[in-house]
């Protein structure tokens, strides 16, 4: 396979120049704490409740674009593809803190919670407490402690920084966000591979013509490699596997999200976006509303998800609450 | 063959295991990029400077205070499953050891008490294909033989980590990023206790040598 | 070379999904003309000046995702890289006309010309007055009448939309939109060509390591072929060309987009944001906004675009003005 | 061989260059891929197959209601540079054609008065490297050999399109897709240019026929 062309300087500082190029998007919104690669809000509303988001790097958007008003108070930023260590978590956790406690939310995987966990336990000994939701909307794996966290985690972060603004104590948010967790799904599916930016290697290798279904967003194995497929066929495996898993029912109303993995074109999402719509109206399914972009990417993977979020009062209400960030600007 | 380590010769053994995974990257790499996503050496060899520097720098006066100085640079720079997981053995090794040398009672104590504590963090099991796969063994093997002195008892540990990592190649993974790989994984071993071996290897050569 | 593998159905019908897919996402807010592939409002404010866009499709979001309030009232879509032919583009004129005029405001390019002239003439015969801004914001050619419409289209098209919101008269808003064209520079770079979507092959070839600045987005060619290089050696080539064009002057104040092309990260471009303000800064030129996202595509090619607008207090209100459609909202 | 054209007669020449326009979709898709975007033999085709349908829904008059009602159907249908440049000269050349015959005094007229249409639309000239470059030569020998009757004329005509055609590959694009190729386009054939020569030898050789 030929090698991937970046556009990077020294792979060594990806993550830090990419905080950079952050900060200076931000015109004055974010920046960088000085001892460990996090982005916090400059304009945290004192008194409350904290929502800290991070993982491993070269997702972006996902974490750290998503720190802004109405959205997460700080991520913290990993190596690509790793999770950050704790007392990088920690010294993001102490600078977010408002004294209500402080939300982690972040994807279901190993190195994640091992090292969220630790940070967890260094705040509580700072008397801060730290409660963790964990995004594990990937219906790929049947073992829900197995789940990874994929595209619904964009529907996840936005619900939990409009809970986290208004708030009285961490319990409530916490709560209102184990429900958003518990009513989102998402399947993938990857035509071609990213690659790891330090060595431009794709991450795994399709035949030509090959494509796979539930595939992670490190290149960690899904549930079906088939052939290429048209849209539609494709569109309707997808949806059917989302709706059985909930499963979602004739009356429910949704938001949906069309996930670019990163190659894929918006002309694509939009005639996958046209057959879901369809199959969902015959299956009585009401569609509130559509968001369709590179939300969760995975390098230059061509690929995208689907994810389905079930709306109550609440949280359509959340969802649709102003925010503020580099990508996503909905007041 | 020194059948109780000093505060300085325990130094040397963890700075000839820091640079034996340091010298072992690309190695840990490729074992990686096999069944997960390919950073484990990246991770580890980071991990590792970090803690050759703080061992350095920070004055020790038990073996102990080594070993969490290892475990804390571990921890605060790897990132990834391993820092947590590595970093975790080393601090929990570190906190039984209070004295100021280092025999094979020690030894065989610290190991079980890193796998305890690596078990506490990460909720796996042996038998799931990851480090412990080769930590449960070594600290089983140095226990076993902790009434021989330390030099036989390290080489022990090292032997039965690199029996153990083997085995891990029919092992269908549970935990990390390989866990959802299923059958795919069998034929490889796991990067972690790859690390473990080469790790308790270098050390057993040291005390030997 | 690999075919690209594309997620889509019958490639004929391509044009007519992406149609549907956008009338389904706009969730009530853009209608598909009965007799032509053209978006329209639903919600034209009565006896306002209309704006129409339009060109090839394979480019989206540009230009049919930029319907909305505050934005274009109508899309005309031609089929893959080729213009709309006039009597879709007539039609959409009199269905967007409010009785104020229409202004066009498209690329500059040879086929789009001469169908949108020819469907202004038809209008002209219907008593519907048209003006025309063309979007030639491309500095790798030298000649300002050759110049390609690329990314600087998306402030253009912003720009027009805010001023014809609030225009008195067809006049008022082209002089503001002529202003905004002169005002606008832009400069690509592609490291890997995107694919012709009913075929699967690459537009263009470049060998490995190579990489062409200035090159369109069709793969029209550009100024300089040469290596990869590390992103900071790039933008600086880059900022150079744009800033030496207009010029670019110690003390302006501009707006900011960079604009992956398809298949760049988002890391890589928060990477050049971080240099390009830099660079800017030592020039003393102020950067009062920033947009870094897939404005304008050529399908899933690798590169990216920057374009500065130099900004007065008139073209700034206009550009953070308010508006709303698919991937670019801002209340 | 005959001198002067029925309606019925021309609308049967105009299918056939249809037809064979229709037939060399894969020739003129390669043309334009070597210095445009590849889609002009996609579009020309498109019109076509439009201008057939026409052809049979709608009745003629004149001859140049024929040759309006091409040029209605590619400038609605091909889209493109294309369908606007061969939409005008066929719209073009039937506003010239009041008759219900068609002579050779009247093809000549034609073809000049749609390429004067072409360029008032396009605004580009002879040596551009566009279809210009076959119709402007074609529309010269046209005119030349008027005098010699219509099987003649229309002859004279596809042979000098055909050569202007070929001259195209030493000129280096001003206008259309291809002008930003630069010394690139060198070797290549306007693709516009390979269409006019189509055209015109399937007109001729129906005359002829
Ligand atoms: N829960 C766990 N308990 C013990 N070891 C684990 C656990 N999860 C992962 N590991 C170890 O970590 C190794 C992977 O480390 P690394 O590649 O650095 O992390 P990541 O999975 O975050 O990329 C695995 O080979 C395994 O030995
Ligand atoms: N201004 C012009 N005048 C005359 N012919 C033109 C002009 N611009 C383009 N053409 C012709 O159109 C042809 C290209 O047609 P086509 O590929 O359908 O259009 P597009 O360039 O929009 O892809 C060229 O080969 C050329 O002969
Ligand atoms: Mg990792
Ligand atoms: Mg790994
Ligand atoms: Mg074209
Ligand atoms: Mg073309």
């Amino acid at each position: 396979m030929t090698k991937v062309q970046k556009i990077i300087n020294d792979p060594e500082n990806i993550v830090a120049e990419v905080i950079d190029g952050l900060v200076l998007a931000s015109h004055g919104r974010l920046r960088k704490l000085e001892d460990a690669p996090a982005l916090l809000r400059t304009d945290i509303e004192p008194g409350k409740v904290a929502l800290l988001v991070g993982g491993g790097s070269g997702h972006e958007p996902m974490y750290s674009a998503y720190v802004g008003r109405g959205l997460a108070d700080a991520s913290v930023c990993g190596n690509i593809f790793a999770s950050p260590p704790p007392n990088h978590i920690h010294a993001a956790t102490v600078a977010a803190s408002q004294g209500k406690g402080v939300l982690y939310v972040y994807g279901n995987y190993a190195g994640d919670v091992m090292n969220f966990d630790m940070a967890a336990e260094m705040a509580a000994e700072d008397g801060i407490e730290v409660r963790t939701v964990l995004v594990n909307d990937d219906v790929a794996t049947d073992k829900p402690e197995d789940r990874r966290g994929i595209g619904g985690a964009f529907y996840i972060v936005k619900i939990a920084g409009a809970a986290c603004a208004e708030a009285k104590s961490l319990d409530e948010a916490e709560a209102v966000v184990r429900k958003a967790q518990a009513s989102t799904r998402t399947i993938g599916v990857a035509v071609r591979a990213g690659s790891l930016p330090e060595t431009g290697e794709p991450t795994f290798e399709l035949g030509e013509g090959e494509i796979e279904i539930g595939l992670g967003v490190h290149g960690e194995p899904g549930v079906e490699r088939s052939a290429l497929m048209p849209a539609d066929e494709l569109t309707e495996k997808m949806i059917d596997r989302l709706v059985n898993d909930l499963p979602f029912r004739r009356g429910d109303r949704v938001a949906m999200l069309l996930n670019n993995l990163g190659a894929t074109t918006q002309m694509e999402l939009l005639i996958v976006n046209r057959k879901a719509r369809q199959i969902l109206g015959e299956k009585g399914i009401e569609v509130a509303r559509t968001d369709i972009g590179a939300y969760f990417t995975s390098q230059e993977m061509a690929g995208f998800s689907i994810t389905l979020i079930r709306l109550d009062d609440e949280l359509e209400r959340l969802i649709e609450a102003p925010c503020e960030s580099l990508p996503f600007t909905h007041r | 063959m020194s059948d109780r380590l000093t505060v300085d010769q325990t130094k040397a053994a963890l700075v000839a295991a820091a640079d034996a995974i340091i010298a072992s990257t690309e190695r840990l790499t490729k074992a990686d990029q096999a069944i997960g996503d390919g950073d484990h050496g990246l991770g580890m060899a980071r991990g590792m400077k970090a803690a050759k520097e703080a061992l350095d720098k920070k004055p020790a006066a038990t073996v102990g205070d080594l070993f969490k100085t290892v475990g804390m640079a571990i921890v605060s720079t790897s990132g990834g499953a391993s820092g947590a997981v590595f970093g975790t053995l080393f601090t929990g090794a570190g906190k039984v050891l209070a004295a100021d040398t280092l025999d094979a009672e020690g030894f065989a104590t610290a190991l079980a008490e890193g796998q305890k504590a690596v078990q506490a963090r990460g909720k796996a099991e042996p038998g799931h294909k990851t480090m412990l796969d080769a930590l449960a063994p070594a600290a089983d093997a140095a226990r076993a033989h902790a009434g021989a002195g330390l030099p036989v008892a390290a080489r022990a540990a090292a032997k039965a980590a690199e029996e153990g990592a083997e085995r891990t190649k029919d092992m269908v993974a549970q935990f990390g990023r390989a866990r959802t790989l299923g059958d795919r994984a069998l034929g490889h071993p796991d990067p972690g206790a790859i690390s473990v071996t080469i790790i308790l290897d270098a050390f057993a050569s040291t005390i030997e040598g």
